[in-house]
């Protein structure tokens, strides 16, 4: 294969997103304004993503092939797994805002931003340079700030734009200056580059350059991913936008964000990973117990949902740490099998609150009274899902915290995993309240909706299918899981002479 | 030797960190868009000092050019407020500014740390690009190596123009 | 005796000599010291940029009155003739008178934003003549980036015009800046498409190479045809709209703005303008010709055919390079002139639209149709 | 020799972002955090340039981040900017400060 062959299939995934939104957009300004459309736009989008989900299976069978000395893109193993990813949840998005967007105008722009974003995680998961790294970051950003808000007529979802646009830009602008500080210790951009250059942020143990560093990549990713103490505006974001981009930003912003963060400190910080190791650990405890606490005395379950995904975000941080303490595989396998099951956890749950709201107009645990009794279907999902949430076998979401806790336990972060079972055991009361509030309380006169939508029905059917599906799956190939799992780490590892 | 530069640069340097501390003491907001025209001006100019012409010529037709304009067209669009930096200002803000300053001196302080990195041949590298010829390198390695993200950056430039595009279009309802 | 090529030759020598023994002069006084060998780039900019920029100044003195002129003249009036012989110092009568009135400003205005906006515009202007080639050799900055330089000082304009409306505290001065910021703006865009063309043949932004490139394989305006014909039109189109310029003077529009974003500028102030008016249409004229029309090449090489060595003297003769640039300058001053008077203003959104729908996609056909041409003259 | 001495650059960038995070931690109008966030961006590109001009294993992607950068920074500017004029249409200001609603639902 030639060099230009290699580069145009490798490339295939983010060109066909793109060919999606360029169609897309066309079709927005000849037909945009016939009422077919909304159907028509959301199923390019899926066609689209199912052809781009084909084509990262015929990528390249040799990712080091890639041109360019040293290459600027790597697309292995992590890749192929964070483009499904990202993939599979530009899906749930896509169905769960055929309803919840049909009555926007211009739908083409949005279902194209989508598409953008899409192909923005998957530059993320492919770069192995700083710079494509940034842009691609960039990409998802920014389709994610004009997402958000796409509802002009909504006073939060502007409200929510302009949180989320500033912190972004902040949080984007202190990355750049840290990493600008990082390509003057290394003299290269390449995101190896510390690992081989002789580096003055400290050769195993940073010393105050390193740490400073250290420091600006910590608050940048950190912003983006959530980790508290830069939790401020996931509430309020996740409240103000509507639901549909609440759950982009909680599961495709999200295996994004982790995409970057995975990149910037598992290969270009790896070294100094003493000094980063314990600012994680201590940043995990935080989050997890900001999280769940925070969680407790909410009544919107949209802000359940969000401060149950900032307590996500810091069991996943774990990993962070018990891959820079020596557990890789088990740290690897957690992250990844965590942000797939978050998919479905959190895909089903959104999906429901938007299917309350549709019926109820509210999301309040007021809202959600008796909804056993209005929609028992529903019920049943969202039931699934706060179980798996919790981590409740046979559920995925038990086998994405074993592994998690597991890996803690495995590279002697104990304390990491007891805590985290404490605060699960926390998150417990407040999921089951949810779970309590449907099945056990009479639903007030106002809510007495019972209408459903078939769409939703098969988007949580197929959501929850996964979610039992990836359970059993952990349970019965677990071989094969390992295998993937220490492929990734050994793929992340090679870099490291 | 070379004072000549040397005074014109810290000349440059010095104006230029006026202009951004004007940006953020001025009263009116349109005059701290005028600050920051200034701001990027000045920076521009360093980059001439620093060898790199292109991106001098490049930040202020895109910055100072294109997204001032941006800057000033959504001043007049969303009204005026009066801001004051005065002795109260400073009183209510004294943590704040004093958490800049010590940014300030530790952040000088370990850049400059670093200084002993670029010691031995650092300055040959400036005097080359002074001399012309570094720009086409550069254009070389944009098209050579960093061939597959430029359109990258493309697709980050499309979407920025669909979303603000959106935003800012005034539809009538279906 | 030397021939007057090789005179006129030595004269560009000996211009860029001059900072050299001035920097060695200074050497003499104590306290100063430069190197000539380093040192000596900056102050030769400075200095040529000077010189030649001077030249430019008083040759702007001509530029006015010879469109006083021809306009009366297509009006048929007779223009100005009463000051100096045939009215040729009417414009110096104007500074003077300008600047000797009174130095007035709007009481609620903004200091700062006027002042600044008019020394932006101010600066920026002289600023733009550094890189233009005169003849060859005989340039005041021969930088890499000489076209970005020009663009970049002008990209300076809408923020100033901006600026400017807004400072002055009245609906007319704001209502014309956002008028002139839109209209730059928008024609910017296919202006730097339409340089694209020329790019990909001289694969330099320095306008000496430039054009160099045009003196030995011709000009671009009949090169790649149609495809840098279009550009060629599209630019010329563009730099009308820049220079605000009739038909499209929208920002300035005097039946409804008054003047535009200058309304409030008066005494020297409106000077300034006046001349940054000029000097912005000049050396948008200049842009043209070194761009498309050969700059300071006197004889067009047709591909194919050969020349006797004659012409290619009568070509490598600097002075008649020189002399061919200014012909040229004044062909085009004239050209403007010509279609100021000949045609009617458009209207805002006619003129916006037909930048953004009708140049824009224009611009990139004109592109598309150079890079097959150049791909094949490749291949 | 004529090189500027690194320290210059460097003491200019971090004033540059020192003011930055100033702005952003004091200011209360939107456009004036973007300016300073701009501040911010700027300070890094003069890193990049800096540390690309001075390389000892003469390696420019220093300087084609900076030209990426500048593009970004484009970009982000566009949006912002029309995320502002949203917002305005919507609360009749852009005042972070006042921008409260969402705290009580």
């Amino acid at each position: 294969m030639s060099e230009f062959q290699i580069v145009i299939q490798s490339f295939l995934p983010v060109y066909t997103l793109l060919f999606g939104a360029v169609i897309l957009l066309i079709l927005d300004w000849t037909i945009g304004k016939k009422p077919v459309h909304k159907h028509i736009m959301p199923s390019i989008s899926i066609i689209t993503l199912i052809v781009a989900g084909y084509m990262v299976f015929i990528r390249p069978k040799d990712p080091s092939s890639f041109p360019g000395n040293p290459p600027l893109f790597y697309f292995g193993e992590f890749y192929a797994y964070f483009s499904l990813l990202a993939i599979t949840a530009a899906f749930v998005i896509v169905l769960s805002a055929w309803k919840d967007m049909e009555l926007e105008l211009s739908l083409g722009v949005f279902y194209a931003l989508l598409l953008i974003a899409t192909a923005g995680i998957l530059i993320i998961a492919g770069a192995m340079n700083f710079i494509p790294l940034y842009v691609g970051f960039e990409v998802l950003s920014i389709s994610t700030y004009a997402m958000i808000g796409f509802k002009k007529k909504s006073r939060a979802a502007a409200e929510a734009s302009i949180k989320y646009f500033l912190l972004g830009a902040l949080a984007s602008g202190i990355l750049l200056f840290g990493i600008s500080l990082f390509y003057g210790a290394t003299h290269s951009l390449q995101l190896t580059s510390a690992v081989n250059v002789l580096n003055v942020i400290g050769t195993t143990k940073p010393n105050a350059y390193g740490l400073f560093v250290m420091a600006l990549l910590v608050v940048g990713v950190g912003f983006k991913i959530a980790a508290v103490p830069f939790h401020v505006w996931v509430p309020d974001v996740y409240k103000g936008s509507s639901l549909s981009v609440t759950n982009f930003l909680a599961i495709g912003s999200k295996a994004g964000g982790f995409a970057f963060v995975f990149k910037i400190f598992l290969l270009s910080l790896i070294t100094i990973k003493s000094g980063w190791a314990p600012v994680w650990a201590v940043l995990a405890i935080l989050t997890m117990i900001v999280g769940n606490l925070a969680a407790l005395p909410q009544v919107s379950v949209t802000r359940i949902l969000a401060y149950s995904s900032i307590a996500h975000v810091g069991y996943i941080l774990i990993a962070l740490v018990s891959y820079a303490h020596g557990a890789t595989e088990m740290a690897t396998i957690g992250a990844l099998y965590h942000l797939m099951a978050n998919i479905f956890m959190k895909g089903t749950a959104f999906t429901v609150v938007l299917i309350v709201v549709y019926q109820t107009g509210g999301d309040t645990l007021e809202h959600f009274k008796g909804l056993s009794k209005r929609d028992p279907l529903t019920t049943f999902f969202m039931t699934i899902a706060l179980l798996s949430l919790a981590g409740i076998p046979p559920f995925a979401g038990f086998f994405g915290k074993f592994f998690l806790f597991y890996s803690a336990v495995l590279s002697g972060d104990t304390y990491l995993a007891i805590i985290a079972i404490m605060m699960s055991a926390v998150s417990v009361f407040y999921y089951a309240r949810i779970i309590y509030v449907m099945y056990f309380q009479e639903p007030s006169e106002a809510n007495t909706e019972t209408k459903t939508y078939p769409r939703f029905f098969i988007l949580l059917f197929a959501l929850t299918i996964g979610n039992i599906a990836l359970f059993f799956g952990a349970l019965f190939l677990t071989p094969q899981l390992v295998e993937f799992g220490s492929k990734v780490a050994q793929e992340l590892a090679q870099f490291i002479i | 030797m070379g004072w000549f530069l040397e005074a014109n640069f810290i000349l440059i340097g010095i104006i230029t960190i006026l202009m951004a501390f004007g940006t953020l003491s001025t009263k009116k907001v349109m005059r701290a868009a005028a600050f920051l025209l200034l701001t990027l001006v000045g920076v521009a100019l360093t980059y001439l000092f620093l060898g790199f012409e292109f991106l001098m010529g490049i930040q202020i037709t895109v910055y100072a050019g294109g997204i001032l304009i941006l800057f000033l067209f959504s001043v007049l669009l969303t009204g005026h407020e009066e801001f004051k930096m005065d002795l109260e200002f400073a009183k209510e803000n004294i943590v704040q500014i004093l958490i800049s300053i010590l940014l300030f001196f530790t952040l000088t302080a370990l850049m400059l740390s670093i200084y002993g990195n670029y010691q031995l041949t650092g300055n040959e590298l400036v005097l080359q690009a002074q001399t012309k010829g570094l720009t086409q390198d550069f254009s070389v390695a944009l098209f050579s190596h960093f061939n597959y993200v430029l359109p990258i950056l493309g697709v980050l430039l499309f979407s920025a123009m669909l979303g603000s595009v959106k935003l800012v279009l005034r539809e009538e309802e279906l | 005796m030397s021939s007057p090529q090789e005179f006129f030759g030595n004269i560009a020598d000996l211009i860029r000599g001059i900072p050299r023994d001035i920097i060695l002069l200074l050497n003499r006084l104590p306290y100063v010291h430069l190197d000539p060998e380093n040192d000596v780039r900056g102050v030769i900019v400075i200095l040529m940029t000077a010189i030649l920029a001077i030249y430019g100044l008083t040759n702007l003195l001509l530029a006015p009155w010879l469109e006083r002129k021809v306009m009366a003249r297509m009006m048929g009036r007779r223009g100005p003739v009463y000051v100096g012989k045939f009215g040729l110092l009417q414009l110096i009568a104007d500074i003077f008178k300008l600047i000797s009135k009174e130095d007035t400003m709007p009481m609620t205005a903004d200091k700062f934003g006027f002042n600044l906006a008019i020394f932006m515009m101010g600066i920026a202007t002289i600023m733009s003549f550094a890189p233009i080639p005169w003849a060859r050799g005989v340039v005041g900055a021969n930088m890499d980036i000489g076209l970005l330089y020009v663009f970049a000082v002008f990209s300076v304009f809408p923020p100033a015009m901006l600026l400017g409306g807004w400072a002055s505290n009245s609906k007319y001065s704001l209502i014309g800046g956002f008028r002139a910021a839109a209209q730059l703006v928008a024609y910017e865009i296919p202006m730097m498409l339409s340089i694209l063309g020329v790019l990909i043949f001289s694969g330099s932004l320095n306008l000496m190479t430039i054009v160099e490139e045009q003196y030995s394989n011709g000009w671009y305006v009949y090169r790649a045809f149609p495809g840098l014909f279009i550009a060629f039109v599209i630019f010329l189109f563009a730099s009308l709209a820049e220079t605000e310029r009739t038909p499209f003077d929208i920002p300035e529009a005097e039946g409804e703005l008054v003047m535009g974003p200058r309304t409030e500028f008066s005494g020297w102030r409106y000077a300034i303008i006046l001349m940054v008016e000029y000097i912005h249409m000049y050396v948008n004229v200049i842009l043209v010709i070194v761009l498309f029309l050969g700059g300071w090449d006197v004889i067009p090489v047709i591909h194919g055919v050969n020349y006797p060595e004659f012409l290619w003297m009568i070509k490598d003769n600097r002075l008649i390079q020189f002399l061919a640039f200014n012909v040229k300058i004044y062909i085009g001053v004239f050209f403007v002139t010509w279609v100021r008077v000949s045609f009617p203003r458009f209207r805002i959104d006619q003129f916006i639209e037909w930048g953004w729908k009708t140049l824009l996609p224009l611009s990139f056909i004109a592109l598309g149709i150079v890079v097959v041409y150049a791909g094949l003259l490749v291949a | 020799m004529t090189a500027i001495p690194i320290e210059y650059p460097l003491i200019l960038s971090s004033a540059l972002f020192s003011l930055g995070v100033f702005g952003v931690i004091t200011q209360k109008n939107a456009v004036r955090i973007l300016i300073a966030i701009e501040l911010i961006i700027n300070a890094a590109n003069i890193n990049f340039v800096t540390f690309a001009s001075y390389n000892p294993n003469a390696d420019i992607s220093g300087w084609v981040f900076a030209l990426f950068i500048i593009a970004v920074a484009a970009g982000e500017a566009a949006i912002g900017l029309a995320i502002f004029i949203n917002v305005f249409r919507n609360f009749g200001e852009i005042n972070v400060k006042h921008l409260f609603t969402l705290r009580e639902v």
